[in-house]
């Protein structure tokens, strides 16, 4: 029996033979009773009912259609055929396709009662020259790309505010995704054209959202339920952010060494302890006003600019080796001691 | 060690009401869920007659899924971050049932819930046992009902098939 | 011709395997003696180091090697070469000793304070700061401060430092030519008149251990004005000088109150000797991980262990790093070991240990431990 | 293992030694794992000394060997200068809940001591003969305590007419160096409070290698003990 399925499923051919040699036992049938009424034979006693089951099934099968697929022709219009995404049907496509798995040496299930094929998402109603259609009939609507923005700098350049929002596709009875309302906004801060106590001050308004390595603001948000109001809003923050970083408050002027971004080593105690040293030095005992340190001219020290340079990159590169060595170089040259043996 | 437990709750314990009567506690540490039997789960027993028809499917045990055989429900909440995970879970068997119960004694194989933005498409393979009529009055009555419960189009999808047999893969 | 050679080959093989010179004093070192060891007179060292100023696992070795054997390194040299070269009238040179845990700065300054003895400098030496600060034995004396409102004393460590101090330094203060510049006035009955010797201020620290941090920073303003005065040269040698501004000692007043740093006398004194208002000296300290807690030992490099205060006050300072051994300070110091019997077995030994312990001094010694 | 597989080459015709050598091996192969471990039985015990790999290189063994699997080496296997297998052996016993680096800073401090005082003895020592006399070297204190340390013979409970009798017999020489090792420890950790294991174990190696001490008593106890239960030793076969 087995042998029989194995045989007979997978060769569609065999099928629509099978279906006509069904037929025509069923016309035979038909006649035999006709002829039993007319003229009366010998009846059997059929306890089963055999003969009365087979018509019923013969009947019932009778107006099966052969499949659509051998009456195809070879030079249809297929997106006629398959206009939209539908789950595969074996009678629709005049393809000999097979799936599935089996041993070595056998051939895989046929496309008939193939639960398989049915499952995969197919793309049968995506043949290029539908979507070449397609496409030509939605080219009406579409305007031309701008010539000057040829390129990335281009585009930067007019365009410097970069909207970022991100569309779902997803499956559910609502096609609305909450995360569809979160926007981030992107822009490079050298951009924004601000001075240095401005470009400073929207810094430290901006805080993390701004990265020192790629020059770039980023801001994001999703506090607002549609997308439209978020969008409103990230512009808003970068308007107001901008326009208070040029706000120059009071309090500003308070501010101290501690709470500058770099290192100026002029305003520095380090260049303080210098110019007492200095003076120092010279036997000089005075107590100067803080001003007086910071417009101190140090070129008349000699070696000072070295030292200075050399305080500085050690603030503003960060602790190493390498700048330790610098200092110490020279600190060495500002006291006149030799210099470290190179071993 | 899963199935061992299993085993030996169902030996001593006698089969299904027990673990209700168990503690809560209890109760809620003994996983009976068919993923944590991965040894006997999806999978069918020897016939001393080996006449026991399994469809492609049946004969796939559940780890083959995305190697020999692929799913029976197509969403996006099962992927990573998606919604309604536990509505859709329910949803699709409620399908399931749905249609092996509208179609009684029809259906041949697995029933494929597949979504596709608020579209559901049932697909599946039906006998040719009753008449065409009465199958598209089938067709639209559960196409009706579906999509009034469901809040969503529904499509059914079917193909149809003489007999069992057509489906049939192998006999074990 | 032949001889000549063979003399050449024996002496290149005898430099070799030496690891000794005989020069025991520190001012004659130079580069021909750099990683060798050089033995310390034990009287001299008792004189010196007896309150002090050896790491306890240095002390240990010196009891099993019968000796007390210094290398001469590098970072000695070079500032031996510093103190040498630099003008004893300008303000004094602020030296900054770093490096990694077990390198050897402790050693290095050890060497310094011979060297200075021995030039007859005035020694002011704190062997350990974080003694003070950071270890705090079952009876820490501690009190506030009588002359200074909201400060806290160490009497006891003062007191200790006070004999530490007249030990390293009873040549100088024996023969009485130092003389304090002004009357100070300890209690009614208690005065020490001007004019009297450094040693009379430093004893009545020690018998009256009440006013013994009153004393030290009394002292420390008098060495000031003689080093000024050209009276005495001074030699400031301070070890763990960076935990003076770790942000929290462990040290809780009686009321349970955390105390700062800055807010113990004896800081506010050695803050004052390491500025650079002064002359005729040289004040060198040392920044050292071992001093801060274990959580805050990222870094070795001065910055990070001075804290910005602490950089403030020494800059500008000469950053001095004493490093692992090179190799042939690493080859001396195995014969070394060898011949005081630390270090036996077959010479692949030498090869291993130098990678396990990366030339690090300390961590070479501890291995060389259960060998 | 050498020998085994050069054993195996001389009766095997080469062609067919890729299929025999795992079957032979697994027979005669012993394993240096303490538990089984994952690795095959045909998989080869690593030669991590130096001498060994030179030995085979040597007897131009290596080449055929070295196409066989070889199971990694434990961390204690290295080809250091200063391994000892008895040295690890004896952390091992010191080990507790795992600890091992704990354990093996706890003997090599004793190593220090042992160390220490003998090089103090070294210097104090006069005359050039009596410090040749002195041993400087801490495992080979070590090795020689442990030596002085084994027993010879064993009590073995054994049930004869409902009475145990302690019957003396022969030791293996695992089981002696176990007993060894633990007695040591045991008599290390019968101390004060305030003493350190360190410093304890430090005078109960030196003790034991001078031959005298709690250990080598105790061993001289059991010794005396066989000697006393002689009569009993038959009962060993009957």
């Amino acid at each position: 029996m087995s042998l029989f399925i194995r045989n007979y499923k997978p060769n569609s051919l065999a099928t629509v033979y099978n279906v006509k040699i069904w037929r025509l036992h069923s016309t035979a049938a038909e006649s035999t009773q006709k002829k039993d009424e007319n003229e009366e034979e010998f009846r059997v006693l059929d306890i089963l009912k055999k003969k009365d089951r087979i018509q019923r099934k013969v009947t019932r099968r009778a107006d099966i259609q052969p499949d659509r697929s051998d009456r195809m022709a070879p030079d249809q219009n297929w997106g006629n055929v398959w206009p939209g995404p539908k789950t595969f049907h074996p009678s629709s496509v005049p393809l000999p396709l097979r799936q599935g798995y089996v041993p070595k040496g056998q051939a895989p299930p046929g496309k008939k009662a193939n639960a398989e094929l049915m499952k995969v998402p197919n793309f049968l109603h995506l043949t290029p020259p539908v979507i070449k259609s397609q496409c030509e009939a939605i080219k009406q609507y579409c305007t031309e790309w701008p010539n000057l923005l040829n390129s990335q700098e281009a585009i930067e350049k007019h365009y410097p505010v970069e909207i970022i929002t991100s569309d779902y596709c997803h499956a559910s009875p609502s096609i609305r995704n909450p995360l569809a309302r979160i926007v981030t906004l992107r822009v490079k801060l050298s951009t924004l054209k601000l001075d240095k106590h401005a470009r400073d001050k929207f810094i430290r308004l901006v805080g993390d959202r701004y990265d020192s390595s790629t020059d770039l603001v980023t801001i994001t948000a999703d506090r607002c339920p549609a997308r439209i109001q978020n969008t409103d809003y990230v512009n808003y923050l970068l308007t107001a952010c901008f326009h208070e970083a040029w706000n120059v408050e009071e309090w500003e002027k308070d501010k101290t060494e501690d709470d500058m971004e770099y290192y100026d080593w002029n305003n520095n105690a380090s260049k303080k302890s210098l110019v007492n040293w200095h003076l120092q030095k010279k036997g000089e005992s005075k107590t100067l006003t803080d001003d007086e340190y910071k417009s101190f001219d140090v070129s008349e020290i000699q070696h000072a600019d070295g030292y200075k340079n050399a305080v500085s990159d050690w603030m503003n590169s960060g602790e190493s080796e390498e700048t330790v060595k610098k200092y110490a170089e020279a600190v060495r040259k500002l006291f006149g001691l030799p210099e470290k043996k190179v071993v | 060690m899963n199935t061992s437990i299993i085993k030996l709750v169902q030996h001593s314990l006698g089969v299904s009401g027990v673990l209700g009567q168990c503690s809560p506690a209890l109760a809620s540490q003994l996983h009976t869920s068919a993923p944590l039997c991965r040894v006997v789960s999806g999978k069918y027993r020897i016939t001393k007659k080996r006449d026991k028809p399994l469809t492609y499917e049946m004969a796939n045990p559940p780890h083959y899924i995305a190697h020999r055989k692929s799913w029976n429900s197509w969403n996006t909440s099962n992927l990573k971050d998606g919604l309604r995970r536990s509505e859709t879970a329910l949803e699709d068997e409620f399908i399931r049932r749905f249609m092996t119960g509208t179609w009684h004694g029809l259906v041949c194989s697995e029933i494929i819930v597949k979504r596709q933005f608020n579209h559901i498409r049932v697909a599946g393979i039906i006998r040719r046992a009753v008449s065409p009529t009465k199958m598209y009055f089938l067709l639209g009555y559960t196409e009706e009902l579906l999509s009034n419960w469901l809040q969503c189009p529904v499509t059914l999808e079917l193909q149809t098939v003489d007999s069992f047999k057509d489906v049939v893969f192998k006999y074990i | 011709m032949l001889s000549r050679n063979w003399r050449h080959l024996c002496r290149r093989y005898s430099q070799a395997v030496n690891f000794r010179t005989t020069e025991n004093s520190p001012a004659q070192h130079n580069d021909k003696q750099e990683g060798l060891f050089y033995t310390i007179n034990p009287d001299l060292c008792k004189q010196l180091f007896a309150h002090g100023g050896f790491p306890r696992s240095f002390m240990k070795q010196t009891k099993t090697f019968t000796e007390t054997a210094i290398m001469v390194r590098q970072p000695a040299l070079d500032l031996l070469a510093c103190i040498k070269a630099s003008d004893m009238s300008q303000p004094v040179i602020r030296y900054v000793l770093y490096g990694e845990k077990g390198t050897g700065k402790s050693i290095t300054l050890a060497h310094l304070l011979h060297y200075a003895h021995e030039e007859g400098f005035l020694i002011v030496h704190v062997p350990w700061v974080s003694e003070w600060l950071r270890r705090v034995p079952r009876h820490k004396e501690m009190s506030n401060s009588q002359t200074h409102e909201g400060f806290v004393d160490l009497p006891l460590d003062a007191a200790a430092w006070l004999i530490h101090f007249k030990s390293q330094n009873q040549t100088l203060l024996k023969s009485g030519e130092l003389k304090t510049s002004k009357q100070y006035v300890w209690s009614k009955r208690e005065t020490t008149e001007a004019g009297s010797p450094l040693a009379a201020l430093v004893e009545h620290g020690i018998s009256r251990v009440k006013y013994a941090c009153d004393v030290v920073d009394a002292l420390i303003d008098e060495i000031k004005i003689l080093s000024n005065a050209k009276q005495c040269k001074t030699f400031v040698a301070i070890d763990g000088f960076n935990s003076f501004f770790y942000p929290l000692t462990r040290l809780n007043t009686p009321t349970k109150r955390k105390v700062k740093p800055e807010e113990v006398t004896l800081t506010t004194s050695f803050m004052k000797i390491t500025t650079n208002d002064w002359n005729n000296g040289a004040v060198v300290v040392t920044a050292d991980q071992l001093a801060f807690p274990d959580d805050h030992q990222e870094s070795y490099l001065p910055r990070y262990l001075l804290y910005k205060k602490g950089f403030e006050h020494l800059d500008p300072f000469v950053p001095i790093e004493v490093g692992r051994y090179s190799d042939k300070e690493f080859i001396s110091c195995v014969n070394y070991y060898r011949d005081r019997l630390w270090l036996r077995g077959p010479p692949e030994i030498e090869a291993e240990l130098k990678f396990t312990s990366a030339s690090n001094p300390y961590r070479f010694m501890e291995q060389c431990a259960p060998l | 293992m050498a020998n085994n597989i050069r054993n195996i080459n001389k009766c095997i015709p080469r062609n067919s030694l890729s299929y025999i050598v795992p079957r032979l091996l697994t027979v005669q192969q012993y394993r240096e794992y303490a538990r089984p471990t994952s690795f095959p039985d045909f998989f080869q015990n690593p030669i991590f000394r130096k001498e060994d790999q030179a030995q085979l290189i040597e007897s131009a063994e290596l080449p055929k060997i070295a196409a066989l699997p070889v199971r990694p080496p434990a961390v204690y296997q290295t080809s250091s200068a200063y391994h000892d297998p008895l040295v690890t052996k004896v952390i091992n016993h010191v080990m507790e809940m795992g600890k091992k680096q704990m354990a093996r800073n706890l003997v090599e401090k004793a190593f220090e001591n042992i160390k220490r005082s003998q090089i103090e003895r070294y210097h104090l020592a006069s005359t050039p003969e009596a410090k040749a006399k002195i041993e400087l070297d801490p495992k080979k204190i070590l090795h020689k305590a442990v030596e002085n340390a084994k027993p010879l013979l064993q009590l073995q409970p054994i049930k004869r007419g409902g009475i145990t009798y302690q019957v003396p017999g022969p030791i293996t020489e695992k089981r002696s160096l176990f007993l060894a090792i633990k007695w040591l420890l045991e008599a290390t950790n019968e101390k004060e409070r305030t003493v350190h294991f360190p410093e304890q174990f430090a005078w109960e190696l030196l003790d034991a290698a001078n031959n005298t001490g709690k250990v080598v008593k105790r061993k001289q106890d059991l010794h005396r003990q066989c000697e006393a239960n002689r009569a009993y030793a038959h009962y060993r076969w009957q």
